[in-house]
């Protein structure tokens, strides 16, 4: 299903995906999100960044309707998706309609093959072996370590590999919408450039929205369009990401540039106090 | 009555690795066991002391030995009954080919008897995890109630393979009627649970804990596996010897080895989910509920008074539905959910 | 409880003249090491001298955490042999390599999810302890001297890492990142001699990760501590490293000092991807 | 506190679980026999009253269940839970409690001796008894003890106290009559026996003794079926021997024989039991096709024995109101359900006459044989049979003297 | 030593392997394709028998209406599992998973004895479990022909259902779900459906199983303790093998019949009833996870 490329048509109004007013607790005690709102735009890549903890793998889980798995309820909020309310769909439904999830932590199913896995991406699609042969290409050829690996059990292969696995797995179902958390986590850099490529790729080709939780501040804000900050569970800043890059909190904090251009690491002499945006 | 730690601030670690580091709790905790104590044996019932609060105890005790196993170390075991069992019979033993033993010291080799099964048993776990291993424990209990059954020696050649458990008498003091029994099991029961809590919270523990979170980690840090795996086998059929010998003497008085079925392994089990594996509180709450609730589900049938037949069926789908909503409700079993309780109390009157 | 200082109980003494590169103190010589078809490691050899900050770098699945795990026990290499502090050794074995001050973190995180961040640090000071189960369990005298000691080495970490706030909170609730950071505690609470860091800084944003240099600069400043580093983030690894080995597919293909390997043409090729400037 | 009005009888009873088919058709029994004495008016006007508790036949159970009855209602006086485990868990609190106990055809063997279990009352039979008659009745089937010789009798058994209960019996008087006695165990629950079958089946015994409980039965009979054994050569204990044991082997149960202590057939009590609380809706099993089944039957003369107790303590002690634990206990040492009593409640033959003392708290140790004909039992022995009573009686002593001795209970008759 | 009488004894036991490993699939099926050691399976076993008896006996029917009926029914029985049970204990540890089916063992018994009475009853297949004539002449071996129809279901469910799980999409997401439940949920496999599927298709397995039990030993409680026999059998086999559960079937009730027939006698017999789990320990400690077991990846 490839979309017309032309996103300049689109209507601005309706956000793709919105995610309004959401607060979500853990275990029944834990308040982990106060109160999250965000947009994407349809064939948009929206950041969303912030410090550990801040919330933003919760915020994803959300979206996909994971949390429940995690004892985590939504005690708050909606969840918009193409305009409908998805926030009591099944992931799977979430899937069939185009919004796939990649998550923290690799999560590969380490008995099957990193082939096997590639393959379950694309359980939802009702491809011919034909269709699939070529996606699995198509993954194959964004990452040709995977290739070499094929008939190795997920559980063998090393950290990289695994997060390789995991996108691609997710690119296997020719999502619309793809939430990736922290995509370049233990990818060597050039293929943490390669990734973005694709990222940009598939937004501008195939016209699929990205929200991307990520903590590689710069690359992430280089290649989205617009950007939310988190802390704490609450968004405390947002803006296009041109514009986020050029505040001076985010520069400090976020880009580890300050006005003298970047530090080294072994000159941080002291232990930085985190500047909060809110007491 | 407010529920706050505000205000009280530990100046010393060692006030900090308190078992119970916030104050109203230590208040509570003392106040149970002079209820315990003092209370209970004066005004409960002998229904209540020799029906439910002894064997109550004596679950406890075993419960919190398969905790120490499963929910500390993570081997799942389903073979509890069994090294029960063996604390009972070699207890028995003990008492009666040397006289003059004093009962305690024949519990406490009761219970080192059953350390030594547990740890022959234990071996395998260097190798098998998982459900595999708990498969493999009912080896155990088979086996052992086998042996019971098949070696005379062992039942004192009684002709049906029954054993009558001894007097209890200690220095000169006898146990007979239901509130000594009761004290006896709750001083027995009180002291392991305080040691037991003990080793929880040292190293030991941790090493437990290591192994069951992640064996491969903890052997990198510098946990030996086998002495860990061994020592939690060890410990626990101790505790479990020791609850079975109660259970014989305290409770049963006349006990064949069947009594010490499959059915009472699962049961214990179950007290182990129910309360919350890998909390010392758990167990008694385990032990409490599994007790209670047949009694309470039997009562309330009968209040119902449905035929008989129809009441007992319903109380055994009542039963595993109950089991089946707590794991919904809470996985992590009521002493988390105790613990849910306290914190939203500590939070109280704000919702987070 | 009060903020203190960064450096204030972890040893405040810091000596800046004792951060000097001392003698070989792990030679890893010719190691191979292959599952079944697949060649982790093929004939690698370098060194690690006393109180250096060691990184390995390379591609993904070129066999960086595979080599940690030979020199610390986990995985016994086919060929290969491996001298730490003078002792030739065929492999490690995981107990011994922790005793003899050996310690680690791992890229999948690997903490004990079920206990809280002070348990997972103790546990890391497990090697120091001696008092037997049954002192343990009475808690008392002895053991509880004892446990009382290390628990002041602990929090003395704790507070290093300024991770005060959760010290009771059960690891497996806590973000990515600060398990990190209580991964490093633990190994760090065994004051070992080597350190080996596998992406410790892989989640974190450029601020934590600074923070996270620090902590690691600081260790290897004031106890001398050498660190074997595996990291994918150039810019820390050039700034804070003393020597770099490269892998690729199991091979060495580079060794020598951040400023070598940013120019060296075949790192460039297989993993760094840009020249230098 | 309010007088007591009826006659309170506990029942820890059991109907779930592995063992429900005859703990629901035993306590239906009992409860059926008391609700058609009630109707009648009671025992000399007093009703008896019972509560169930159920203990899934498990032993902690029972005594929760036990300590929970006994209080009750003014105090239970008369308890039976029909499972050995339970037994053995409530036997040291009787004398405390002063509640006396009956194991109707369980339990300990040596228990018959009133003057160390002056609370216990193994009634009817026991398993010692038992064992003795089966060998009496293989005998006289063979033309005579005698005959016995050289015989090879193969033993299968529950392979648990229950299953070992019975071997001093044997192993005596194989020594006595010269027979084999092959043992063979199964081990519970005993759901597949095809080893012990070839076994049986290799050996080629003439006479094979099945010592089962619950399920194990018909898996031994059809496993016997499937291994080409005949029927005919087995011969069950009681426990092996009610329409649940041989219902589920199908045709593989016709020509199978068991021991019983009641004789099939149509009494006017169990009439009266269908026509006053069946048809009128009162009756206790769900399945009327149930009542006179063998559990059925045994439940109903456990209710006749303690009935008739009742009866004869409120003659000693006063008619017309209920008596206490020990008068209770009184009466069931001083039974006398002879054949025209029996008469008189319409029972006659239903079970054999009892007649109790302190010595001899059994009453009776007589059996019969009944053999399964495809849809229902049939006695093939017309006459009681007794075995050798001696020897069983010479066990008894040393076995009960032992008991005390390790109790420290000096034995006595209690007043 | 009777060499006819051993292989009678061999043979016996082989057949009751089969028997062993029909149950032992049902377990194989749920945990391979959800990582629930599933405790219910025993249960289900009986539940399924007694229903198709119970509705024999009520209704009068004969048993070729009774069985579809049974087949709608355990399907409903699985969809419903699936909605009270599964569904919200997706992502738990395994230890809860297993807890729950322990509860639902208690819920299955008591519900089948609610609906159908606690009495036993019996169950005539049209095949008799008597010696096969045939056999019985020409080779002088005796095997019930029961067990030779017995054994044929089993190697026909087998096949079906190792075919299901190594060659289709399905079979895939399956093995998938058991590794974790969360990225199965991610990349979008309806676990909620398939598990449904999956526990009907076990509660199918359960009649089959229950229907032999049931003619082989009547229609009790006891039908219920099969699973006890199922489990050193799965061990064996490992649990997420389906030909491992043949294979061990076999190995197990062979050497259970021998040990039994030829060491029994020498210990005081009855050892049957742990023999097969020391067994299937010993086979543990040479491989961890059973015969043809996946082997459990442990890596850090
Ligand atoms: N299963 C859980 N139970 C309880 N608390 C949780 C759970 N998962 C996350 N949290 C808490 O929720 C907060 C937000 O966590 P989340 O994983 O969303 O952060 P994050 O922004 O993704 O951080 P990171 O960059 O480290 O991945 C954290 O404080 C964490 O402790
Ligand atoms: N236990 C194992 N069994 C089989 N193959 C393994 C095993 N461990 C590692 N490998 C393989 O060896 C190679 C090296 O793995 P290793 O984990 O050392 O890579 P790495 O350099 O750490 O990569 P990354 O940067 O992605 O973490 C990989 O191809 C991996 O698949
Ligand atoms: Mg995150
Ligand atoms: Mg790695």
């Amino acid at each position: 299903m490839t979309t017309a490329a032309s996103t300049a048509a689109a209507p601005a109004a309706a956000p793709y995906l919105s995610v309004n007013n959401v607060e979500v607790i853990y275990d029944h005690v834990i308040l982990v999100l106060k109160g999250v709102s965000l947009q994407v735009p349809q064939g948009k890549i929206v950041a969303l960044l912030g410090a550990n903890g801040a919330g933003k793998s919760t915020t994803l889980k959300t979206i996909s309707t994971l949390l429940r798995g995690e004892r985590g309820d939504v005690t708050k909020g909606e969840v918009q998706f193409k305009g409908e309310r998805i926030d009591q769909l099944t992931p799977n439904e979430l899937v069939r309609r185009g919004l796939s999830q990649v998550m923290e932590g690799r999560h590969c199913f380490g008995h099957l093959t990193i082939e096997e896995n590639l393959l379950t991406g694309a359980y939802t699609r009702s491809a011919s072996r034909a269709e699939l042969k070529e996606s699995l290409e198509k993954v194959y050829h964004y990452f040709p370590r995977l290739r070499e690996r094929r008939s190795s059990q997920a559980g063998y292969t090393s950290g990289g590999e695994q997060q390789m696995c995991a996108i691609g797995r997710a690119l296997m179902a020719k999502p619309s919408m793809i939430l990736l958390d922290e995509p370049s986590m233990g990818i060597a850099p050039q293929i943490v450039d390669e990734i973005f490529g694709i990222v940009k790729d598939l937004n501008s080709k195939e016209n699929v929205s990205f929200l991307l939780a990520e903590q590689n501040t710069s690359i992430a804000l280089r290649y989205a369009d617009f950007g939310y900050i988190l802390e704490n569970g609450r968004v405390v800043m947002e803006g296009a990401a041109s514009e986020l890059a050029s505040n001076e909190d985010v520069k400090e904090f976020y880009l580890g540039v300050s006005g003298a251009g970047r530090k080294s690491f072994r000159d941080m002499k002291f232990y930085r106090r985190r500047k909060r945006w809110l007491a | 009555m407010l529920y706050r730690e505000a205000g009280q601030f530990k100046t010393s670690y060692q006030a900090d690795s308190q078992i119970f580091p916030i104050l109203q709790d230590r208040i509570a905790l003392f106040a149970l066991l002079m209820v315990a104590i003092v209370v209970v044996p004066l005004f409960a019932s002998p229904y209540t002391l020799s029906a439910i609060l002894i064997p109550f105890l004596i679950f406890s005790l075993a419960a919190l030995g398969l905790n120490i196993l499963t929910g500390y170390a993570g081997q799942l075991s389903l073979g509890t009954a069994a090294f029960m069992a063996v604390g009972a019979f070699a207890a028995y033993n003990f008492l009666a080919r040397l006289p003059g033993l004093p009962v305690l010291l024949a519990f406490v080799l009761g219970g080192l008897s059953a350390a030594l099964v547990g740890i022959a048993f234990g071996l395998p776990s260097l190798r098998i995890r998982g459900f595999y291993l708990a498969a493999s424990t009912l080896a155990t209990q088979f086996f052992v109630v086998w042996c019971l059954t098949k070696i005379p020696y062992l039942t004192n050649y009684s002709s049906s393979g029954v054993i009558t458990a001894q007097k209890i008498v200690i220095l000169g003091y006898q146990f007979d009627t239901p509130d000594r029994k009761y004290l006896l099991v709750l001083g027995v029961v009180a002291v392991m649970a305080l040691l037991a809590k003990n080793m929880i919270r040292s190293n030991v523990g941790r090493s437990w804990m290591a192994v069951r979170d992640m064996d491969v980690a903890a052997e990198v840090i510098g946990f030996r596996l086998m002495r860990t795996k061994l020592l939690a086998f060890a410990v626990s059929s101790f505790y479990c010897g020791v609850a079975g010998a109660l259970y014989a003497y305290a409770y049963l008085g006349t006990v064949e080895p069947e009594a010490y079925n499959l059915d009472l392994s699962f049961r214990i089990l179950f007290m182990v989910i129910i309360g919350g594996v890998g909390s010392v509180l758990g167990s008694f709450l385990g032990a409490a509920f599994i007790v209670l609730l047949p009694v309470f589900l039997n009562i309330f049938a009968h209040s119902l008074s449905l035929p008989t037949s129809v009441a007992s069926n319903l109380e055994l789908m009542v039963f595993g539905a109950l089991i089946i909503f707590f794991l919904i409700v809470e996985p992590h079993g009521l002493a988390r959910l105790w613990q849910i309780g306290k914190e939203k109390l500590r939070l109280w009157p704000f919702p987070h | 409880m009060q903020m203190n200082e960064p450096d204030t109980h972890f040893g405040a003494d810091a000596d800046p003249d004792r951060r000097k590169i001392g003698p070989v103190i792990l030679d890893l010589k010719n190691i191979s090491l292959s599952f079944g078809g697949v060649k982790a490691l093929t004939d690698i050899s370098f060194d690690v001298k006393q109180h250096e900050i060691r990184a390995i770098i390379g591609p993904n699945g070129a066999g960086k955490s595979s080599m940690l795990n030979v020199i610390n026990g986990v995985y016994r290499p086919q060929l290969g042999e491996i001298i730490y502090r003078g002792e030739h050794r065929k492999n490690m074995d995981c107990h011994a390599a922790a005793k003899s001050g050996i310690a680690r973190t791992f890229q999948n995180i690997a903490l004990f999810k079920g206990m809280t961040v002070l348990d997972n640090i103790m546990t890391g000071r497990n090697l120091k302890m001696k008092s037997n189960f049954l002192m343990q369990a009475l808690y008392w005298g002895p053991a509880r001297r004892e446990e009382i000691a290390h628990r002041v080495k602990a929090e003395e970490i704790i507070d290093f890492l300024e991770i005060q706030a959760i010290r009771k909170t059960p690891v497996g609730r806590l973000p990515y990142g600060l398990q990190k950071r209580v991964e490093l505690g633990r190994a760090l609470a065994a004051e070992p001699e080597i350190l080996l860091l596998d992406e410790p800084m892989a989640g974190m944003n450029v601020e934590e990760k600074q923070d996270m240099c620090r902590f690691i600069l600081d260790v290897n400043d004031q106890f001398g501590t050498t660190i074997v580093l595996i990291e994918h983030d150039m810019g820390v690894v050039m700034d804070i490293s003393d020597r770099v080995v490269v892998l690729d597919y199991g091979k060495k293909i580079g060794d020598g000092t951040p400023d070598d390997i940013r120019c060296n043409q075949d790192v460039i090729n297989a993993y760094l991807g840009k020249a230098c400037e | 506190q309010p007088a007591v009005t009826d006659q309170y009888v506990a029942l820890p009873s059991y109907r779930v679980g592995p063992y429900a088919a005859g703990g629901s058709g035993f306590y239906g029994g009992i409860i059926d026999y008391f609700n058609l004495v009630n109707l009648s008016g009671g025992v000399n006007g007093v009703k008896i009253s019972w509560e169930e508790c159920e203990t899934e036949y498990n032993p902690s159970r029972g005594v929760e269940c036990y300590e929970r009855l006994k209080t009750k209602n003014g105090g239970a006086t008369l308890v039976e839970p029909l499972s050995t485990g339970v037994a053995y868990g409530v036997l040291d609190r009787l004398p405390t409690d002063k509640i006396p106990m009956t194991m109707i055809g369980y339990g300990r063997s040596d228990a018959a001796n009133g003057k160390v279990f002056p609370y216990v009352f193994p009634l009817i039979t026991s398993y010692w008894n038992q064992a003795a008659a089966m060998i009496k009745y293989l005998g006289d089937k063979n033309g005579g003890m005698d005959k016995l010789k050289g015989k090879k009798i193969a033993y299968l058994y529950h392979d648990s106290a229950f299953g070992k209960e019975p071997l001093p019996v044997l192993d005596a008087l194989s020594k006595q009559h010269g027979f084999d006695l092959i043992k063979i165990p199964v081990t519970p629950p005993g759901t597949e026996q095809q080893s012990q079958w070839l076994q049986i089946r290799q050996a080629n015994p003439d006479h094979v003794i099945l010592w089962g409980w619950g399920s194990m039965n018909a898996v031994a009979i059809k496993t016997a079926q499937r291994n080409g054994i005949p029927r005919e050569k087995i011969l069950g204990v009681w426990w092996a021997g009610s329409e649940e044991d041989t219902v589920p082997a199908g045709d593989a149960a016709k020509g199978y024989s068991a021991m019983t202590f009641n004789t099939p057939g149509n009494y006017p009590v169990m009439d009266e039991i269908h026509k006053k609380l069946y048809d009128a809706g009162k009756g206790n099993l769900a399945d009327r096709t149930r009542i006179g089944s063998v559990y059925h039957m045994r439940g109903v003369s456990a209710a006749i024995l303690w009935v008739e107790a009742m009866r004869t303590a409120q003659e000693k002690f006063g008619k017309g109101k209920p008596v206490n634990g020990e008068q209770m206990r009184w009466g069931l040492e001083h039974l006398n359900v002879d054949e025209a009593r029996q008469k008189a409640i319409g029972a006659f033959g239903m079970l054999p006459p009892v007649k109790t003392s302190c010595d001899d708290h059994e009453g009776s140790g007589a059996v019969k044989v009944q053999q399964w004909d495809g849809k229902k039992w049939n006695a093939v022995t017309p006459n009681w049979i007794v075995g050798d009573k001696a020897l069983t009686r010479k066990l008894l002593e040393e076995s009960s003297a032992a008991y005390a001795a390790e109790k420290k209970i000096t034995p006595a008759c209690a007043k | 030593m009777n060499v006819n009488f051993f292989f009678e004894v061999l043979i016996g036991g082989l057949l009751s392997g089969v028997m062993y490993a029909l149950v032992a699939i049902g377990f194989v099926l749920i945990y391979k394709a959800s990582g629930v050691f599933n405790f219910a399976q025993g249960a289900m076993v009986f539940f399924a028998a007694l229903t198709c008896v119970g509705i024999v006996d009520k209704f009068g029917v004969p048993l070729w209406v009774a069985i579809p009926l049974t087949i709608v029914v355990m399907i409903l029985l699985g969809i419903a599992i699936e909605r009270v049970v599964l569904r919200p204990l997706v992502n738990q540890p395994e230890i809860t998973l297993f807890m729950a089916t322990i509860g639902l063992a208690f819920f299955i018994e008591g519900l089948a004895q609610l609906m159908w009475g606690s009495q036993v009853h019996k169950l005539e297949l049209p095949i008799e479990d008597v010696p096969s004539e045939y056999l019985m002449n020409k080779f002088n071996i005796l095997v019930s022909q029961f067990d030779i129809m017995a054994a044929a279901v089993c190697g026909l469910l087998v096949t079906a259902l190792a075919l299901l799980f190594s060659r289709t999409k399905v079979g895939r997401a399956l093995r998938a779900v058991a590794d974790d439940h969360q990225a199965a949920l991610a990349v979008g496999i309806p676990l909620q459906r398939i598990w449904a599927v999956l526990w009907a298709v076990a509660g199918l397995v359960a009649l089959v199983a229950g229907l032999l039990w049931g003619a082989r030993n009547g229609v009790q409680f006891a039908l219920t303790f099969v699973a006890l026999k199922a489990l050193p059998v799965l061990i064996l086999g490992g649990f997420t093998s389906m030909p491992g559960a043949i294979v061990g079937g076999l190995i197990i009730g062979a050497s259970e019949k021998l040990a039994e027939v030829y060491i029994g006698p020498l210990v005081g017999g009855g050892i049957e009833g742990w023999f097969p789990y020391v067994l299937a320990l010993m086979f543990l400690l040479v491989r961890p996870e059973g015969l043809f077991g996946e082997k459990i990846i442990r890596r850090i």
